[in-house]
Parts: structure tokens; C-alpha cells; sequence
């Protein structure tokens, strides 16, 4: 009884984000709760209800739109719109999955620039020493920014409270994590091959 | 059995055309066991049902097998005539060579010999049938109606003016329901009390009608026709029949800051008290939590000025027996209540109210006369907010569905804050407007276009407070989603329509099924809506699920129509194809071992246990025995009994079995 | 093969099934001779032991079909009867029976269309299948015996 | 008492006294924190906002040092790490497949045995019974208790405390003698870890958190979480500048209020390093402060089916 009731159609786009995410993204029925109460929905050019609605619609080009869009870099990950969501609908897993989407198609909006360099750096931080280094962090990401001038009144105050670390520390088994940034670089490029 | 007759009908051309009918009466008139067989044109026709009633008399036949249409059309017809001819009618069986045969296959030797094989069928199954007689049930006349809201008192009116008896049982100290709460109604704006009250009256009145009021169900036992129901009367601490109802007992009684039910909390009652003004009967009851005499063994300042010395401190509860042939389930519904909506600050801010407190608000004879002041400061709210679906359409909180009144009572209530604060304004935070129903869609329109209500499609995410005022966070979804903040005085939440608190045990009190939201389950969606799976109980207004005053009363007045259907007759006649389980002479009594799987299964509750027991008393065996009463003759039981004690009527294992022989071994 | 005409038994409730195949007829949608009908209450009447007489006696192929879910005229009788499939099957697979000539369907009143669908379809599959002379009343009998008829 | 203990990047900079003040209060009561040997950083929202793999492998690699240590419980004081490394165990557990992946990533043993406990958990299991009979020096403010995101969403998986009106640093700020106000931002969005990149959205944000524990009044505000002290303490000449006023508030850590009340001095504390100043007025003992009776708290809950 059950094989003759599965569904045999190629997957929508939709369909696909569902299976990859586990999200089901039909079921959103929008309500518009998650828009209300995201803290930067009014930053967004598409509040996460609409985000929700683009994606239903199965359309290439609206969820080309989503991956150039500032919507998925603004989203804090805070976690509001999925408490909240009366269907449970987990929307910022499917944030998470359009950033990885629309770095991996090279599609980043160039607003987002500074927010995903400070991403960047701080793995960067990690890849290299195993923690975070702040003040490598901030060096970093003023180099890839070019905003040399953010910030620098705090800094000072900052090592006077003891706040900043001259030197990073680095971890024993940092070459274990280079490796698994390696690995995870690795399997990535086979993946996409 | 071995004086069969078979009729083969040649309807018409119907048959004949592709099945050669002669042929068909001339094989089977060869089987062992028949006595006659025949073939005619129309078998249902007054000369055709003479050739068969003939027929039987002249062969002395003992059973008759009509080849012919389907028995879902004529099989009563010739049962009938089968009766009038002295036969029992259950010894009658019809093989469909038409709709299964001569219909759908060409005409070729194929659809003769399956015409052939289906009527040897039928030979071989009548043979097996036994004479049975239709069952007969006495009926007591006399309704029980559980719940006195609208829907029972609408079902209680209406069987008591076709002249039978009906008891009334309602919880509260009133009947009158949730409909007594409300202010005006819509889609009409009529004032409910002012339609509502006469109601009551009169069934206070009603020569026919006995209203306990104040009491519970505790135990119903039997079956349609013949229902036992244990009634608990509770305790008023007064003697009714003394007390006139002059109310000085509740003006003296020095407890006067008990929160009061019937205003949901935003007015006061005293410990002895009548519910609302208009209540029925209107006389007081003692809340004994809430007494100071219970609680401190003195005060009894009532029974010092009550001038018919009807206060009665030692009452007790009393549980009386009676007699019921129908049951009509009439209990209503609750709304959501208490901290479910955290993200709302339901219950922690005084302003956020649900529906029913804003129809108490608006109630003239309200906390306020009227007047929409918001409790905590007593001030006039310039700005309102309502938020539709408030826990309904919301699975992450366990309530799926559409509560299906609250939008149209959210228009109503934005459109009477308009009308009572002319310079306020009135928003609606909604997901779906459903408005489906007779002027119902108008209204709406009409508070959204002529009283200017600020209907923004969109769910409310939070609402907290900052100074004195509510902040709203909602979202406007028409424009893409944005989001939107309302600085409200007051905020108003259509909180869902649930299921009664003790529903579900009240459901198994009188033995009827309930969904999985815990309201009463109707025997069909479509074409039984009123009945329950359990025969002679019968469902009226929201306690089979969210609906308004208009459905309310239309499911009474159809559970009203069933009820004296019922009662049209001294006896109820009913089809014998009903399971049975098997006797047989001591020791064994019966091949049923008594594991109750069949109980399990039945969906109609129609199976009970017997205790066969010795001389002394003693338990010897227990078996499932078969409420003829209750049984439909689903079959369900038969399936799954593992020893084969339990069997039923005109679909034996037996006759199944011949028939299955019959149709494969030509 | 080519004039092997199966014996197909169809089990079918009074109120769906049976209707559905009355309508089939009223609009003269024609089907295979093949099929021949006998009439339940309701499918949860259906047990085992129905399925199995029916294979004993020579069928080659069996069709059970009822009211739709939610459908069932007693409410809750074609829920039984799925149950029951479900937990057998696994059990006549076991023994050797071919659960394959066992066609579960479901067609409402209204459906004279399927119901003839079904019909066709069943009598293909079993045309293809073959005459069922395997069946194996030993293993049968062993499994009712220790099993009893039916369960839940 | 022994007990994994996991301080996570931030609290070797930035947040440097949140360290010192939970160490402070652990001596207290005699609880060993052991530092996970050799511990990575957990990859924060970078991690999973760019690569779904290295946002689980990070926290797996820790939890499976801790395992080969035999660790049974790690405190995980800030909120952010809490929260990956929560979301890590449960998203291993419930796909098989995925965590042999991830074990291959890092190459180590992972089982996803140890107890994850944030900063209240931790407090709760081994410091409350003896709390109340430790305090010398009841911590007399209007508290605003600020939980944040992290700490309590998503509650399907953390099921710590209620997601809407949380309570738990409430009632351990009233154990500590404090007055743990009612507000309206207790799990409202800081920002998070926009603090470098989007400033603007911090201080918006943040200062709506701070605008609301002013106008109840709030002497002090309450965290669990590095981040959202740094937004709401470092963050603070920005949310001034946005609210167009001056809030002084100062933002201290939980372990910090509880290690003021057992009477530890604010140095240990690390109250000096805050961006914004800790000045509390000296109040006296009130007599018998927490009279209030505890109001009682309905858990969120769905209805039952
Ligand atoms: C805020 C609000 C506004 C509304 N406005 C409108 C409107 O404008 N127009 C409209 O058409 N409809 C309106 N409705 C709907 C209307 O209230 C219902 O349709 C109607 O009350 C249903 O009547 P009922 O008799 O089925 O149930 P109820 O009114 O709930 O009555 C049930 C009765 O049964 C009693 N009872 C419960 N359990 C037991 C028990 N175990 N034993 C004995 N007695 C029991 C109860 O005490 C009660 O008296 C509104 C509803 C709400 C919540
Ligand atoms: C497209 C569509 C889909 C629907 N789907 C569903 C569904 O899925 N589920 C559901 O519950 N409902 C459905 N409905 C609604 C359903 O059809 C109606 O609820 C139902 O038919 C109403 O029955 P009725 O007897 O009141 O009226 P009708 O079905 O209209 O019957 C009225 C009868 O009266 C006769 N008549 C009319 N005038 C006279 C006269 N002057 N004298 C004598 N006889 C007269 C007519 O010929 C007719 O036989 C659907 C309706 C439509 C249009
Ligand atoms: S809250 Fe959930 S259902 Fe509503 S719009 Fe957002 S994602 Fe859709
Ligand atoms: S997780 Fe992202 S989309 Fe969801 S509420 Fe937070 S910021 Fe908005
Ligand atoms: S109890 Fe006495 S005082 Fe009270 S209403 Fe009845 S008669 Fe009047
Ligand atoms: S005895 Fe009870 S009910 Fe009577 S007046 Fe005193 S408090 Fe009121
Ligand atoms: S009736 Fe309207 S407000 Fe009520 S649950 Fe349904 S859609 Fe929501
Ligand atoms: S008219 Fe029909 S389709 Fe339109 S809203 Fe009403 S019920 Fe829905
Ligand atoms: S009739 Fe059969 S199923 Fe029912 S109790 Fe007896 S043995 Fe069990
Ligand atoms: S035949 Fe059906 S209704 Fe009758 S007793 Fe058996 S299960 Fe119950």
C-alpha cells in the first residue's frame, strides 16, 4: 500500500531545499510571526516570512535573488522566528544553508562584504592557532575591510582592561584543526567535482 | 433447506441482452437443494412479485434466490413480498447479474456462466441462512439533555413540544451557557440576553421539562431505548423550595471579593450568590470554598436574614437515578485560558484580555455597564488591538485547527469598540478572515470599510509593556512582510475554542467516542452529524467542535429530530444481521475463552460481559455477550475473534465459506 | 498461457466498494469476467481465514476493497482490516504465500471508474502471475493453527 | 569536586573577568575546575553561518577530549559555546551517519557522553543548596536579568528553562538577596556577533535592551554570555549615541553578582575591567530583603494531546 503512495516526481527546488535541510518549507503558511518578532527584519530587503514565501514559490530567480540578498548575511541566528513559528519551521538552518549556498555559487551580496570577512577571519584565526586571536582577528579583518579607522578609539581601552591579548595563543593540536579544515576543504572540492 | 426457488429477471433487455436468462434458470434449476426456477421479464413488477409469491406457496419453497439487479435496490422489495407470502424475509437473497454482470461484460458464454456462478452462490449461501426475526427494543420516552447552553435548551425545547418528557442536567448553578456571557451577537448585533432569556424561561417552565441545575452525570448504563442515569445533585446549602429569591442573603453576605466566574475574573461575587441577574433558576447557591463558615465554622449571616429561613448548611449531596431513551450531549466548549501565550504576557498584564472578557466589557449589564475601560486603570483605550487565531492554526501548541468563530467575533468586537469609542482605533491582527456563512462576509466588510478597523494580515510576535502602554510586534505579510509595532492600550486575544475541561471523561462516562482534540466524535462528518457511534446518543452545538450560536442551534434542533424519530414508536425495530456469541450446554457455556478482543474493537460499544455463574453465586465463566440494541453489524468482532465464538447474522463464517466454495468449484 | 482465465475472488464492503461496483455498471464501464464479487458489511468482517478458504478453494488471485479512510460507514472497520493486513502480510510472506495475488484497494460509491480499473489491473497482474497452483495448504494450516485466526 | 570546565576563546580576552569571577566563585565552594586539555574554539557563528562541517567538527573535537579525559559534566560559561556545543551533541545523536563523518574529521573518539552545562546549570547542580547560606553580603540592586538568545533557543534542543519569561538567574539573583525586576527583553536579540561587523544593528538592538531596563529602573543588568557583554558593556558609547541619552547601567556577569554576595572582593571579581564603570552605591542590609513570596512560574508547555 505505502510504495504506490510515495512520491516519484523529480524534486522542485523547494523540494530539494527540504531534503538537503530537513526543513519543510510548504509548510510555512505566512503567518508572518517569524518577521514580526526577528530583530533585524526591518534591516532586510527580505524579511524571513518573505524569505519563506520566495523559496515556496519554486522559482529560480527569487531564490537567486535570496542568495544575493542582505537578508541571509543580516540574520543574527538568533533563533526567534523558529521559537516562535507555529509551524516550527527552522528558518535560520535554511540562513545557514543559503550563506553556504551563495558563497559556494560566488553569489555574496557586496554589502555583505564586511560581515563575511569578519566570518572569514575569525576561521582564519582558528585555522591558524586553534582558538580565536582577537587582536589577529581585528588586524585581519581591517586588512580584507579596508576599515582601518573602526574601532581604534576602544582598542586602547581594551588592553588597559586586559581585555586584548598581545600574543596569540596557539594550541598543541593546532595542526589537527588545520587538518580538519583541510579535510572539510577536500571533501568539499570532490563533492563539487 | 432444500426447497429453494430461483427467479432469474431478464429486466427488460437489461440482462437478457448479454446473459441468456433462460439458460441461467435451467442450470441452476439443477443445483441440489432447488425446488423451482424460473425466468421473467420483470421480476419487480406487480405481476413479477405475484409469480414469486406464487410461486412459494405452491412449491412450498423455503428459500428464494432473486437473479436481478442489485440487492442495494430491490432486496427490500423482495424480502417484502417474500413476507407476504408467508417466507421470512431473511431466507430471501438476491444474486446482481445486472450492475455485476450483464452490464459490464459482452455478451459471450463467459457472462452466462459468471451469471450462473453468482446465482449458484447464493443457492448454496441461502441455505445456510436462518429465519430471523427483527429486533425489537421498548422505548422509554424521555430525553436526557446534558449542558444547558443554547444547543440544550434549542434540543430541550424541541423534544419537549413534541410532547415528550426531558430531563435537563446542567453543571452550573445556571443554564444559559457561554451565549448568556456574550453582549451582542453577530452577524445581526442582536443582544443576546434578549434573545436568550425567554429561552430559559421557559425551560423553567415547560410542563415537560425537569431542569437539575447545579448537578453532574455520574454513571449512564443501557442502551438506546432504555438508558439508567445516575445524576449527582449538588449541594446548594438551600432548601429551593423555601427560598423565593430575594436576593438579601447575597447583598448581607460579608464575602464580597470573590473573583466572579461569569465576568471572567473582572468582577466580584459574594460565597452565596446567583451567578448573573438573569439565571435560571434564579436562586442562590453557598460556594463552600469560599464561605466563612465552611472555612471558619461561623458567620451564617445568610440564614440570619433570609425571611423564609431556606438556608440549609447541612445539605448533602444527592445522587438520583433515572430513565432515559435518548441522550443528548450538550456541553460545550471553554476557551484557552491561562499562561499559554508567554510571548503575549497573558495573564501578567491586566490589559491583555481574552474574547470573552471584552463581550463582559461590552455587556451592558457588565462590569462597566457597557462602557470599554481596560482593568487595569479603568481608562478608555484609544487604541486596540485584537489578535485572531491566538492558539488556533497553531501546531507548535497543539491545536491545529480553526477555532472557526473568533474571526467573526473579532469583527464584532472591533466594530462595537467602534461604536462605543467613536475616536478610537481598532486593529486586527488576522491570518485568514473565514467569514463563511449568511451575511457574515458583509459584516466583516462592513467593520473593515465603514468603521475603519485596521485589519493587518500578519501574526503577532510579542507584546510587552513600556510604560503604560502595550507594545505590539507584529507584521504586515500584504507588504512583504515588514514589521510593525503598535503602541495598544488594550489587546484583545480570540484565544482558541477548546474542548470543556473534563470532556474527555464525561465522553466515557456515557460511552461515546471523541477526536483527538478531545470533542464529541460524530457518527459520520457528512451524514451523521448529530449522531454518535453509540445508538440513542445524539450531539447538539460546540461540543463536537468550535461553532457559533446559528450552528449551534441547528445541530440541537436536528439532534431534537433524531431523538423523536426515536420516540415515534413504543418499540424499536431493527435489522437482526447482528453478532451473536455462541452457547453452548455446561461446562464449556460457550467457545468464547473471554479475552474481550472483540470488546477492544467494536465501535459501537456493543459488547458486554456476561458472568455465568453456579447456583451459590459463584463466577464460573465470563463471556462477551452481544447488545443486540447497540450492534450495527459491522462484522469488525468476527474478524478478529481467535476461537470463533462470536458470529453474525446473514454473514456467518458459514455462509461465507459456502458461498467462497460455491463460487470457485463449478 | 495464453487462455488462462483466473478465478479472482473480490471481498468488498456493502457500502463503498459494493456501491461503487453497482455504479460501474449503471454507467456500463466494462471490465474483465474474471472478477467475481462477494459482499461484507464492511472489510473489518474480512479475516484471514476468508483469504485463505479462498486460495484453497482454487483462486488464483483475491481483491479486498472498502470505504476510503475516514469513509468507513461504521466508522472505523477499514482501519481494523488495514491493521490486520499490515501485521499479516510479513506473516504470509514467511509462509511461503504469494502476497502479490492479494490486491488492497480502496473505491467509494462513487468510483465506478476505478472500480474497474482495479478489476482490470488485478486480472492483468494475475494473467502475468500465472495460474496459483503453489499454494501450500501444509504451511497454511501449521500457521492457524499456531497462530490462531486473527489478530490485531 | 572535580568538573570540566570549558572556557571558550572569549574568555581569554575580552572576557577575561568572566573567567577570573567564575574560577573566584568555584573556590568558594570548593569545586576544581579542570580545563579541557588542549581545547579549540568552538567555531561560533562564523563556523556554522559558512560551513556546516567545521561547525560541527569544532565542538565534537572538544567534547571528544573531554571524553578521552573522562569528563563527565564540562561547564560551558559562555552562552554562544554553550549553545554550538549543545547543538552539536544533539544533531550528532541524531544522525549516525554524520557524526562517523565527523569522527573521521577529527580523528578522535567520539561517544557525545558528557553533560554540557551552562554557567545557571552548573550553579545549580553543585553551588545553589549551599548558596543562600554563603551570603554575606546580600546583592541589594534592582536586577535586570538579560538571558539573550543563546542560552535558551532553541528550546527543542536545550530545553533550559522557558523560552518565553526564562526565570533561572532570577531566582539565583533573589537567592543572592537581589531584586530581580519583571522587564520585557530578557531573550530579545542583542546582536549577537555583529559587535565588529554591523555596529549600527548592535547598537540598535542593544540599545532597546538597555532603553527598557532603564525605564524599570534597573541598577545593574545581568548576563551569562561574553557576547552579549560585549555588546551591551563595550557596545555602550554607541547605544548612548543611538538612544540619544546616557545610560550608565553597568552589565555585570551572574558569577560576578553571586561572587559580590559571598563576599568576594571586586578585583577577584574582575569588576574593574568592565568598559562601563561599576559603581554601585553601597545600600544597607535590608532586613529579611527577599520577603517576596516567588511568584509562581507555569513552564510553557504544549497542550496536552
Ligand atoms: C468571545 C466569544 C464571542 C462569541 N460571539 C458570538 C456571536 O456574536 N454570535 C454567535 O453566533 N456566536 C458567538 N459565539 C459562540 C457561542 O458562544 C457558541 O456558539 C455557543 O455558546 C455554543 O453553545 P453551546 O450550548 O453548544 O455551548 P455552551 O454555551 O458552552 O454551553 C454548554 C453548557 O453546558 C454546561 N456543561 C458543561 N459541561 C457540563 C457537564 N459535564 N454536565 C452538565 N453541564 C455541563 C455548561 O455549564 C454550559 O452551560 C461567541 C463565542 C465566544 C467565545
Ligand atoms: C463544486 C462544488 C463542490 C462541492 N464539494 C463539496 C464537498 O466536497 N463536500 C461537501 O460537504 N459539500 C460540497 N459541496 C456542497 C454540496 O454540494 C451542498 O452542500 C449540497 O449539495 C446541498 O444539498 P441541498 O440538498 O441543500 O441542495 P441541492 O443539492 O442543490 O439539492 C436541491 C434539490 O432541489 C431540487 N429543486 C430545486 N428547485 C426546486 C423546485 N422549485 N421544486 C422542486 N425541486 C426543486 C433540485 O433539482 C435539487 O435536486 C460542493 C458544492 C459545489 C458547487
Ligand atoms: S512564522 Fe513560520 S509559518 Fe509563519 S511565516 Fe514565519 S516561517 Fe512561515
Ligand atoms: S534567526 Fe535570523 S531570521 Fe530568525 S529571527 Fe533571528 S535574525 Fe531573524
Ligand atoms: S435564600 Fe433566603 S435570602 Fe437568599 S434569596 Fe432565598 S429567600 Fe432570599
Ligand atoms: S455563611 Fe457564608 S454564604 Fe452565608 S453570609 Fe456568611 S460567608 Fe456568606
Ligand atoms: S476563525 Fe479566524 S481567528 Fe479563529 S482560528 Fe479560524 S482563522 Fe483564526
Ligand atoms: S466564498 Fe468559498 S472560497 Fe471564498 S472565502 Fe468563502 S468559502 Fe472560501
Ligand atoms: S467472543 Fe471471541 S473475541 Fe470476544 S471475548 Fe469471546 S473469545 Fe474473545
Ligand atoms: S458486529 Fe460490529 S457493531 Fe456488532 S458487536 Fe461486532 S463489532 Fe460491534
Amino acid at each position: 500500500m505505502s510504495a504506490s503512495h510515495e512520491n516519484n516526481h523529480p524534486l522542485s527546488l523547494s523540494g530539494e531545499i527540504s531534503k538537503d535541510t530537513g526543513v519543510v518549507i510548504n509548510k510555512c503558511y505566512q503567518c508572518g510571526k517569524c518577521s514580526a518578532g526577528c530583530p533585524v527584519a526591518a534591516e532586510m530587503d527580505y524579511p524571513p516570512s518573505l524569505v519563506m514565501r520566495m523559496l515556496q514559490t519554486d522559482d529560480s530567480n527569487h531564490y537567486d535573488k535570496l542568495l544575493k540578498s542582505m537578508s541571509i548575511w543580516l540574520c543574527v541566528s538568533c533563533e526567534m522566528c523558529l521559537t516562535r513559528c507555529p509551524m516550527e519551521i527552522d528558518i535560520p538552518t535554511l540562513m545557514d544553508y543559503m550563506r553556504q549556498k551563495s558563497l559556494g555559487a560566488k553569489k555574496t551580496n557586496p554589502q555583505a562584504k564586511k560581515i563575511i570577512s569578519f566570518h572569514k577571519s575569525f576561521l582564519d584565526s582558528i585555522n591558524i592557532t586553534g582558538r580565536l586571536y582577537e587582536m589577529g582577528l581585528i588586524v585581519d579583518y581591517k586588512m580584507r575591510t579596508g576599515a582601518m579607522m573602526q574601532d581604534v578609539l576602544i582598542a586602547p581601552k581594551m588592553f588597559v582592561k586586559g581585555k586584548l591579548n598581545p600574543v596569540p595563543e596557539f594550541i598543541k593540536g593546532r595542526k589537527k584543526i588545520a587538518a580538519i579544515f583541510n579535510n572539510i576543504q577536500k571533501d568539499k572540492k570532490e563533492g563539487q567535482q | 433447506m432444500s426447497r429453494i426457488g430461483v427467479f432469474v429477471c431478464h429486466c427488460g433487455e437489461n440482462i437478457s441482452a448479454t446473459v441468456n436468462c433462460e439458460k441461467v434458470a435451467k442450470i441452476t434449476g439443477e443445483l441440489k437443494g432447488v425446488e423451482f426456477s424460473t425466468d421473467y421479464k420483470y421480476m419487480c413488477s406487480d405481476p413479477g412479485q405475484t409469480l414469486l409469491k406464487e410461486a412459494i406457496k405452491e412449491h412450498k419453497l423455503d428459500g428464494v434466490v432473486v437473479a436481478a439487479c442489485s440487492p442495494r435496490m430491490h432486496e427490500p422489495t423482495f424480502r417484502k413480498a417474500c413476507a407476504e407470502a408467508g417466507l421470512n424475509p431473511f431466507l430471501c437473497e438476491m444474486s446482481n447479474i445486472r450492475e455485476h454482470c450483464s452490464w459490464v461484460h459482452p455478451k459471450d458464454d463467459l457472462t452466462t456462466e459468471k451469471a450462473e456462478d453468482l446465482v449458484r452462490v447464493m443457492v448454496e449461501k441461502v441455505k445456510k441462512n436462518k429465519a430471523l426475526k427483527s429486533i425489537k427494543v421498548p422505548v422509554t420516552k424521555t430525553a436526557l439533555v446534558i449542558g444547558g447552553g443554547i444547543a440544550g435548551i434549542q434540543a430541550a425545547l424541541d423534544i419537549a413540544n413534541c410532547g415528550h418528557k426531558v430531563i435537563m442536567v446542567e453543571k452550573l448553578p445556571s443554564i444559559g451557557g457561554h451565549m448568556s456571557q456574550l453582549s451582542e451577537t453577530f452577524p445581526t448585533l442582536d443582544c443576546s440576553q434578549c434573545i436568550l432569556t425567554p429561552r430559559m424561561v421557559e425551560i423553567a417552565q415547560h410542563p415537560n421539562i425537569t431542569l437539575h441545575t447545579y448537578s453532574e452525570v455520574e454513571s449512564v448504563d443501557g442502551f438506546i431505548g432504555n438508558f439508567k442515569i445516575k445524576i449527582r445533585k449538588k449541594s446548594k446549602s438551600l432548601d429551593e423550595h423555601l427560598c423565593t429569591g430575594c436576593g438579601l442573603c447575597t447583598t448581607k453576605c460579608p464575602q464580597k471579593k470573590i473573583p466572579n466566574e461569569f465576568e471572567r475574573g473582572l468582577g466580584f461575587r459574594p460565597a452565596i450568590y446567583v451567578p448573573f441577574p438573569q439565571a435560571v433558576p434564579n436562586k442562590p447557591v453557598i460556594d463552600r470554598e469560599n464561605c466563612t463558615y465552611y472555612i471558619k465554622g461561623k458567620c451564617k449571616v445568610c440564614e440570619i436574614v433570609c425571611p423564609t429561613k431556606a438556608i440549609r448548611f447541612d445539605q448533602e449531596d444527592e445522587v438520583i437515578e433515572v430513565e432515559a431513551g435518548a441522550i443528548v450531549m450538550a456541553t460545550g466548549f471553554d476557551v484557552l485560558k491561562s499562561d499559554y501565550f508567554p510571548e503575549y504576557g497573558f495573564g501578567k498584564y491586566k490589559d491583555v484580555i481574552d474574547g470573552l472578557q471584552f463581550e463582559r466589557l461590552a455587556s451592558a449589564s457588565g462590569p462597566t455597564q457597557g462602557e470599554i475601560r481596560r482593568p487595569s486603570d479603568g481608562q478608555v483605550p484609544k487604541k486596540i488591538v485584537f489578535v485572531a487565531c491566538a492558539g488556533s492554526r497553531d501546531p507548535a501548541k497543539g491545536i491545529e485547527y480553526c477555532s472557526k468563530i473568533c474571526c467573526m467575533y473579532t469583527a464584532k468586537h472591533a466594530m462595537l469598540y467602534k461604536h462605543k469609542v467613536h475616536d478610537g482605533t481598532p486593529y486586527v491582527f488576522y491570518m485568514d478572515i473565514r467569514a463563511g456563512g449568511k451575511m457574515y462576509e458583509e459584516f466583516v466588510r462592513r467593520t473593515i470599510v465603514e468603521d475603519g478597523t485596521h485589519y493587518v494580515r500578519g501574526r503577532v510576535s510579542t507584546i510587552y509593556e513600556k510604560n503604560g502602554k502595550l507594545i505590539v510586534k507584529g507584521a504586515d505579510t500584504l507588504m512583504g512582510g515588514i514589521p510593525i509595532e503598535i503602541e495598544a492600550d488594550m489587546v484583545v486575544l480570540a484565544t482558541a475554542g477548546v474542548a470543556n475541561k473534563g470532556a474527555e471523561e464525561l465522553a466515557q462516562t456515557v460511552h461515546i467516542s471523541y477526536d483527538s482534540y478531545k470533542f464529541f466524535a460524530e457518527a459520520h462528518p457528512k451524514l451523521k452529524p448529530v449522531e454518535t457511534n453509540t445508538a440513542g446518543i445524539f450531539l447538539a452545538g460546540a461540543c463536537q467542535a468550535p461553532k457559533d450560536i446559528p450552528e449551534s442551534v441547528a445541530a440541537a434542533s436536528g439532534a431534537a429530530v433524531k431523538v423523536a424519530a426515536l420516540f415515534s414508536n413504543d418499540e424499536l425495530t431493527r435489522d437482526p444481521l447482528v453478532a451473536v456469541v455462541n452457547r453452548q450446554a455446561a461446562p464449556v457455556y460457550s467457545a468464547c475463552v473471554g479475552c474481550f478482543l472483540c470488546q477492544s474493537v467494536c465501535p459501537y460499544q456493543a459488547i458486554e460481559r456476561e458472568e455465568i455463574k453456579s447456583r451459590s453465586g459463584e463466577i464460573i465463566k465470563t463471556l462477551a455477550r452481544v447488545n443486540e440494541g447497540l450492534c450495527q453489524g459491522c462484522g469488525t468482532c468476527v474478524a478478529l475473534c481467535r476461537t470463533k465464538a462470536i458470529d453474525i447474522h446473514g454473514y456467518s463464517n458459514q455462509q461465507v465459506y459456502t458461498e467462497i466454495m460455491a463460487l470457485l468449484n463449478d | 498461457m495464453q487462455d488462462f482465465e483466473p478465478k479472482i475472488v473480490a471481498f468488498v464492503c456493502n457500502w463503498c466498494t459494493y456501491a461503487g461496483a453497482d455504479l460501474t455498471g449503471t454507467s456500463r464501464i466494462k471490465y474483465s469476467a474474471n472478477v467475481k464479487i462477494i459482499r461484507f458489511p464492511c472489510t473489518g468482517r474480512i479475516d484471514f481465514m476468508i483469504l485463505m478458504k479462498a486460495f484453497e478453494n482454487g483462486a488464483d488471485g483475491i481483491i479486498v476493497s472498502g470505504c476510503h479512510p475516514n469513509d468507513c460507514h461504521y466508522s472505523t472497520g477499514n482501519f481494523h482490516a488495514r491493521r490486520r493486513w499490515i501485521v499479516f502480510r510479513n506473516l504470509l510472506n514467511f509462509t511461503g504465500i504469494d502476497t502479490d495475488r492479494i490486491q488492497f484497494s480502496w473505491v467509494s460509491a462513487a468510483e465506478g471508474f476505478k472500480w474497474a480499473d482495479v478489476v482490470n489491473n488485478c486480472t492483468k497482474k494475475i494473467k502475468e502471475l500465472g495460474p496459483y497452483e503453489n499454494y501450500n495448504k501444509i504451511a497454511v494450516s501449521t500457521l492457524f493453527n499456531e497462530e490462531g485466526t486473527s489478530n490485531e | 569536586m572535580k568538573v570540566g570546565f570549558y572556557p571558550g576563546c572569549s574568555m581569554k580576552g575580552g572576557a577575561r573577568e568572566y573567567q577570573e569571577s567564575v574560577s573566584a566563585l568555584a573556590k568558594v565552594f570548593d569545586i576544581e575546575l579542570v580545563e579541557i586539555p588542549d581545547w579549540n574554539c568552538c567555531g561560533a557563528t562564523a563556523a556554522h553561518n559558512l560551513n556546516k562541517e567545521l561547525s560541527l567538527s569544532l565542538p565534537a573535537r572538544i567534547m571528544a577530549l573531554a571524553e578521552r579525559e573522562g569528563i563527565k559534566d564540562i561547564v560551558v560559561p559562555c552562552a554562544a559555546c554553550y549553545n554550538r556545543l549543545s547543538v552539536t551533541q544533539h544533531e550528532l545523536a541524531a544522525d549516525p551517519a554524520l557524526c562517523s563523518k565527523v569522527a573521521s574529521l577529527i580523528e578522535l573518539k567520539y561517544e557525545g557522553t558528557t553533560q554540557i552545562l551552562n554557567i545557571i546549570q552548573f550553579i545549580d547542580k553543585y553551588i545553589t543548596d549551599r548558596l543562600e547560606e554563603k551570603v554575606v553580603k546580600p546583592f541589594n540592586y534592582k536586577t535586570a536579568c538579560y538571558y539573550g538568545c543563546l542560552l535558551v533557543r532553541p528550546h527543542s534542543i536545550l530545553k533550559f528553562d522557558r523560552v518565553e519569561d526564562p526565570q533561572s538567574m532570577d531566582t539565583l539573583v533573589k537567592k543572592a538577596g537581589g531584586d530581580a525586576i519583571d522587564w520585557a527583553f530578557k531573550t530579545e536579540c542583542c546582536g549577537a556577533g555583529m559587535s565588529v561587523s554591523r555596529t549600527d544593528t548592535v547598537a540598535r538592538l542593544s540599545g532597546n535592551i538597555m532603553k527598557d531596563a532603564a525605564d524599570r529602573a534597573a541598577e545593574v543588568i545581568v548576563v551569562a554570555c561574553p557576547m552579549c557583554h560585549s555588546n551591551l558593556d563595550m557596545r555602550r558609547p554607541e547605544i548612548n549615541k543611538f538612544l540619544n541619552e546616557k545610560i550608565d547601567i553597568p552589565v555585570l556577569y551572574i558569577s560576578q553578582v553571586l561572587g559580590l554576595a559571598v563576599g568576594l572582593d571586586a578585583k577577584t571579581l574582575g569588576l574593574n575591567r568592565h568598559m562601563t564603570e561599576v559603581n554601585l552605591p553601597e545600600k544597607p542590609v535590608k532586613e529579611a530583603a527577599v520577603t517576596d513570596a516567588p511568584k509562581k512560574v507555569v513552564p510553557t508547555q504544549k497542550l496536552e494531546a
